[in-house]
């Protein structure tokens, strides 16, 4: 017979090993899924991939390089239109309207708006940026993915100007700075680290995305820079490719799959590592 | 010195102003534009002939929504229920039990699941899980538990790894470090304190946690859980491959089903008539208010346990 | 209005958003050139009334004054005063040092752009001599570009008033400028204090008796929000009239 | 920070220009999956004789019906014909510009391409979920020495808008009075059973990896991908392999009429050599896209003249040369040749 203290250590001891069987089980899926793309990705990757653009099924050679530009360029307009907006909004929940009541319905509304579902925001665009103009566009994917970042964006500036001490603003003001110069040139300044890791997060939570593009940059077999028309992008053409029938089109959706996962690990372990390093916290989103 | 206001600092006050009241304009706009876009089907069908009709037939241009809720909550609720045990017990893990060196490593390798993108998950789902699924752990579902009363009809038919069971397996793996993160956050709310009085009284670490942190960090936890159910809802990506896009309310969990996100982006750019893309719109309209529906109350959740335990 | 009062207060009241009334009928002058402390226990309005000189409470909405104070010939609590302008007129240093996150250099510069100084030579100049006046520059000649937050607390408190007396400013507030430094800094500052008092009008609020007794030649004490007592330092620490100013001064409360 | 924000707005500017400086020789063009390898093919050949780029997605007939409609694309492909009323009542024009065939293909242990023989009844027993075992009786009788396993039978179709479904199930409703009473012919239909695959590609991807299968996609995709076609009973009463030439037998047998905008479906063609389930695959043009129609004729014109050989070597059949000379004729009448 086990004494009452035995039988509690022992419960104790399995309901912590199957904790730490889960934590493993997660541990696991991830070396499953990342070793499982390295393998496929690697013995796929090779130059003509970023040097060509594609061939029909069933000639030889052939490259991504219109979805890596097409994707480069989609990702970089939708920074561009996503996150001035994202920072000038949190700055004034943070700033102009702190502890007011608008400023806390537009954060919880931005944190929801963080987890709409992608593929609603196309079905959006595609209604109002597609069918008005009469084709699909680059402009509409960059707009559909900007959309995705504001909130993020906003929400990160928002914290992160929040942590500034409020002091630091006060000395500002007593030099007679007006309120903008003081966001800019101090509050900012302060908050860098943490504003550029929340633009780092979001481009990597959009560079991903590929429900929204499908209906409103579309796609394009061949190299197009031209943002009025389809643009090609890396993450429909995954799911073109992997969807198809044909080998040489899932290798190439290995390989490129390999690169995007890449690029958005390294956006992510850098934004929590310039977090760690400038405010000793993990981020929240 | 008599006053003067700064005309730059006014044009920032809007423009920053203008920016944040951006957020708002955007869930009004995509409101009206689903509505205007969806107007026509919701004539035809109405709310209640839409949500409750299985037709789903473009020759006979009759839709209903009933087979993409199915396999929407389906795919959901089976998704939370595999996710959520085993994120809280990561969560336990990471908080209480890893040895320090540990800890940090861990939950950053947990949370780098979190960022990969779901058309990864989707198509590793295709090509590596679902096979497994097909021909190992379907197959030995349906030899043990497959010829038990009720329990079996879950597992009737064919495994061929394109199926809801398939989908939700990718689903939960995608939402667990989602939901791990959370709960972690709310576990770390319990003060060091109380914890430290229940181990000077002798408790087990299983106790404490069971006893002291569980029930202090429900509210969070439980936000956590509806805000990754939330998530769950509108993934598109990570479902599309291996769900098999079929319009049918079914009892077996070996039955392919579509949900409202794969139809969308099967269908969108493809519907030929006005009454077929109303409908489409229709759907995205439906999952736009349940998502957010449910990302509101999950978010009421969280503020209330912070502001209980701040 | 007598040439040698640089403020002058006048039945000054003041209430916090919510009808917060914690000034009460504030009367008394500030002389050229000279240190003024304001002294009493925590929470009596010794630092929301030196937060009244520059118009720092208009920062926050809700906020209400009453009363006047005339500074030189304005009345600087006027609906249609620039709050701007007359914060480039009074320097603030804070309670605990409150570096910007640029360079040494770029801390001091910051003040002079705003007041429109384009000039990089000018800039360089008005730079160093602050640094010397706030008798920092021996320290940092040689690390001017060095982040700010790099020095220790009692050089970044340096750093703060030369960024301050770097726009010449007629008067300079200090609230509790000291509370966070060590001894030796402490001195360097209090040294400083006095230095300062041959250009500007020094208004300094603090919870150490001996510092004010050191530094000032003028002294109030503020309790509940009120003035009880407002003399020269010597009479206030050596004679005061007020029974609670005694209590207050040989450490009976408070 | 000005440096920083002067940088931004730079680049902004920069990228402006940068997008709109490379729009010039594109066509769009989307829709069936069915022509997808030739027009793919043709594509990257015009492009390298012309600099023309033209970009086609294969996204489903109905899509590209859907697609042309809204005028999102220059062109809409479809394998399903649209009568000339709905031509007329959307402004669009219509020409066929190859024709295929749709082949059943399966994936069974043991069973090899050509091997299993299927007839117009099974078909559709089979997509009507009535059929659910390899091993059924009817598909014996037909196949008689053939090991056929006690395994059940995963339906594949298409997910999306399709022609090569409409060809399908055009050719099930022609054949079977069922199929037509419950499920109809359309571009999607309402499937009683099966899982959907995007795209002839997907149904092909589906196909390839799931056992015990059985798809139906258009013969490049079969052949492409090594699937394992079937042998048809044809409305002859005979068995015949997919092939060019029985595809070529079908195709004979359509007479194509410019005046009802060619408007024609080639299922269950006579002839003792034909094969029961072809179509010709069309492009849709908006009327009033004038310039961009010239430039995709320009296009079609040239895969008339010099596409052919790459059309037969993926299994497609080339237009006679009679009904290419009709599609000219028609280019002409709209002004677009």
């Amino acid at each position: 017979m086990m004494t009452i203290e035995q039988v509690r250590k022992l419960k104790s001891l399995i309901a912590l090993a199957f904790c730490t069987l889960a934590a493993f089980f997660g541990l696991f899926w991830l070396i499953f899924i990342l070793g499982d793309v390295l393998i496929h990705g690697i013995g796929a990757l090779n130059p003509s991939l970023f040097t060509n653009d594609p061939v029909p099924p069933g000639i030889e050679g052939g490259g991504l390089r219109n979805a890596f530009v097409g994707h480069l360029i989609i990702t970089s307009f939708a920074t561009l239109i996503g996150v001035p907006v994202g920072v000038l909004g949190g700055t004034f929940l943070a700033e102009y309207a702190r502890g007011r009541k608008i400023a806390r319905v537009i954060s919880v509304l931005s944190d929801i708006m963080v987890s709409v579902p992608s593929i609603v925001i196309g079905t959006f665009i595609y209604a109002v940026l597609v069918k008005p103009v009469g084709h699909f566009s680059g402009w509409a994917g960059a707009v559909a993915l900007a959309i995705i970042m504001i909130p993020v964006v906003l929400r990160t500036t928002e914290d992160m100007l929040s942590l500034v001490p409020w002091t630091l603003r006060e000395a500002a003001f007593a030099l007679g700075a007006p309120y903008y110069k003081v966001i800019i040139h101090v509050v900012y300044r302060a908050a860098a680290a943490g504003i550029l890791t929340g633009i780092l997060l979001s481009i990597a939570r959009v560079v991903g995305e590929t429900a929204p593009l499908l209906f409103t940059s579309f796609n394009n077999s061949f190299f197009s820079a031209n943002m009025n028309g389809p643009v090609s992008s890396l993450t429909v053409t995954i799911f073109q490719y992997a969807m198809g029938p044909y080998s040489s089109w899932h290798s190439q959706a290995w390989a490129a799959s390999l690169m995007i996962t890449v690029f958005i690990l390294v956006l992510t372990v850098l934004g929590r590592f310039i977090l760690r390093w400038r405010y000793g916290k993990r981020p929240t989103i | 010195m008599r006053h003067k206001k700064n005309p730059v600092d006014l044009i920032f006050l809007l423009v920053s102003g203008l920016a944040s009241l951006s957020v708002i304009a955007l869930i009004v706009g995509i409101l009206f534009t689903l509505i205007s876009e969806s107007s026509l089907s919701i004539e035809k069908f109405g709310l209640w002939g839409f949500i409750s009709s299985t037709d789903w037939n473009p020759v006979k241009e009759s839709f209903g929504a009933a087979t993409n809720l199915f396999g929407t909550a389906i795919t959901t609720v089976l998704s939370i229920l595999i996710a959520v045990p085993v994120a809280i017990g990561i969560a336990i893990f990471v908080t209480e039990i890893a040895p320090n060196f540990l800890k940090g490593p861990i939950g950053a390798a947990i949370e780098l699941l979190a960022a990969i993108p779901s058309i990864i998950y989707g198509m590793w789902g295709l090509f590596t899980l679902a096979p497994i699924m097909a021909n190992y752990i379907e197959p030995a579902l349906q030899k043990s538990i497959g010829s038990l009363p009720l329990v079996g009809m879950l597992f009737e038919g064919t495994p061929m790894g394109i199926d809801l069971l398939t989908a939700s397996v990718i689903l939960s793996i995608m939402i667990i470090p989602f939901t791990a993160s959370i709960s972690r956050d709310a576990f770390n709310l319990t003060p060091a304190v109380i914890k430290e009085s229940a181990y000077a009284l002798g408790a087990t670490k299983w106790e404490v946690v069971r006893s002291i942190v569980l029930p202090y960090s429900k509210l969070g936890v439980f936000g956590g859980i509806v805000l990754s159910l939330g998530r769950a809802l509108g993934e598109t990506m990570a479902v599309a491959f291996v769900l098999g896009n079929n319009h049918q309310i079914t009892s077996s969990l070996f039955d392919a089903a579509a949900t409202i996100t794969v139809t969308l982006a099967n269908e969108f750019t493809e519907a030929d008539t006005d009454i077929y893309l109303s409908s489409l719109f229709y759907l995205a309209l439906l999952l736009f208010l349940m998502s957010f529906i449910i990302l509101a109350l999950a978010k009421f959740f969280i503020l209330k346990a912070e502001r209980k335990y701040p | 209005m007598n040439d040698n009062i640089k403020i002058e207060v006048r039945r000054l009241n003041f209430y916090y958003s919510g009808a917060l009334h914690v000034l009460k009928d504030i009367s008394f002058s500030m002389y050229k050139n000279t240190v003024t402390a304001l002294i009493g226990p925590s929470g009596c309005g010794k630092t929301t009334f030196l937060r009244c000189l520059n118009r720092m409470h208009d920062l926050y909405p809700g906020n209400r004054y009453e009363g006047e104070i005339w500074m030189d010939d304005d009345n600087i609590l006027d609906n249609d005063i620039d709050h701007i302008g007359l914060r480039s007129k009074v320097g603030m240093v804070f309670q605990k040092p409150t570096p910007f996150p640029m360079s040494i250099f770029e801390n001091i510069a910051f003040g002079l752009k705003l007041m429109g100084i384009k000039k990089k030579t000018e800039i360089a100049e008005r730079v160093e001599r602050a640094l010397k006046d706030a008798a920092l520059w021996e320290e940092t000649a040689d690390i001017l570009n060095k982040f700010a937050l790099s020095l220790s607390g009692g050089q970044q408190q340096r750093l703060c008033i030369a960024r301050a007396i770097a726009v010449e400013p007629e008067v300079i507030l200090m609230d509790e400028p000291c509370s966070a430094l060590d001894p030796i800094a402490t001195a360097k500052i209090e040294d400083l204090i006095t230095e300062l008092t041959k250009r500007y009008t020094v208004i300094i609020v603090t919870h150490n008796m001996q510092q004010a007794a050191r530094v000032s030649e003028y002294t109030g004490f503020f309790m509940m929000g009120k003035l009880i007592e407002f003399d020269t330092t010597q009479k206030i620490f050596t004679a005061p009239s007020d029974k609670m100013t005694e209590d207050y001064i040989t450490g009976r409360f408070g | 920070m000005n440096k920083i924000i002067s940088v931004f707005i730079g680049l902004a500017i920069s990228f402006l220009a940068f997008g709109s400086s490379f729009a010039g020789n594109t066509i769009n063009g989307a829709g069936a999956t069915f022509p997808y390898p030739v027009y793919s093919a043709w594509a990257y050949e015009y492009n390298k004789v012309s600099g023309v780029k033209l970009n086609y997605q294969s996204i489903g007939s109905g899509g590209g019906i859907r697609q042309i409609v809204n005028k999102t694309v220059d062109f809409g492909a479809s394998d399903a014909p649209l009568k000339p009323e709905e031509l007329k009542k959307n402004n669009l024009i219509q020409f066929p510009a190859v024709i295929g065939g749709v082949v059943p293909v399966v994936n069974i242990r043991g069973i090899k391409a050509g091997e299993l023989r299927l007839d117009s009844d099974i078909l559709s027993m089979i997509y009507l979920g009535e059929i659910n075992y390899w091993d059924n009786e009817k598909i014996k009788q037909i196949n008689p020495g053939k090991a056929l396993p006690h395994k059940e039978i995963t339906v594949v179709h298409r997910s999306d808008g399709s022609g090569t479904t409409a060809i399908f199930t055009d050719y099930l409703s022609v054949i079977s009075s069922d199929w037509k009473e419950k499920v109809g012919a359309g571009t999607s239909v309402k499937w009683p059973v099966g899982i959907g695959g995007k795209g002839n590609e997907g149904v092909a991807n589906y196909v390839k990896r799931l056992d015990y299968s059985i798809g139906y996609v258009e013969f490049a995709y079969a052949k492409q991908n090594s699937l394992a076609h079937t042998i048809l009973k044809n409305s002859a009463g005979q068995f015949v392999e997919p092939s060019f030439n029985s595809f070529k037998a079908a195709a004979d047998s359509g007479d194509f009429d410019p005046k009802k905008d060619f408007y024609l479906w080639l299922n269950n063609a006579p002839g003792k050599k034909a094969w029961p389930i072809a179509g010709a695959t069309f492009i849709l043009l908006a009327k009033e896209k004038k310039g961009s129609n010239i430039n995709v004729v320009k296009f079609y014109e040239w895969a008339f003249e010099k596409g052919d050989k790459t059309a037969e070597e993926l299994v497609y059949i080339p237009l006679p040369v009679s009904l290419k000379n009709k599609v000219r004729a028609y280019w002409k009448s709209y002004n677009i040749y």
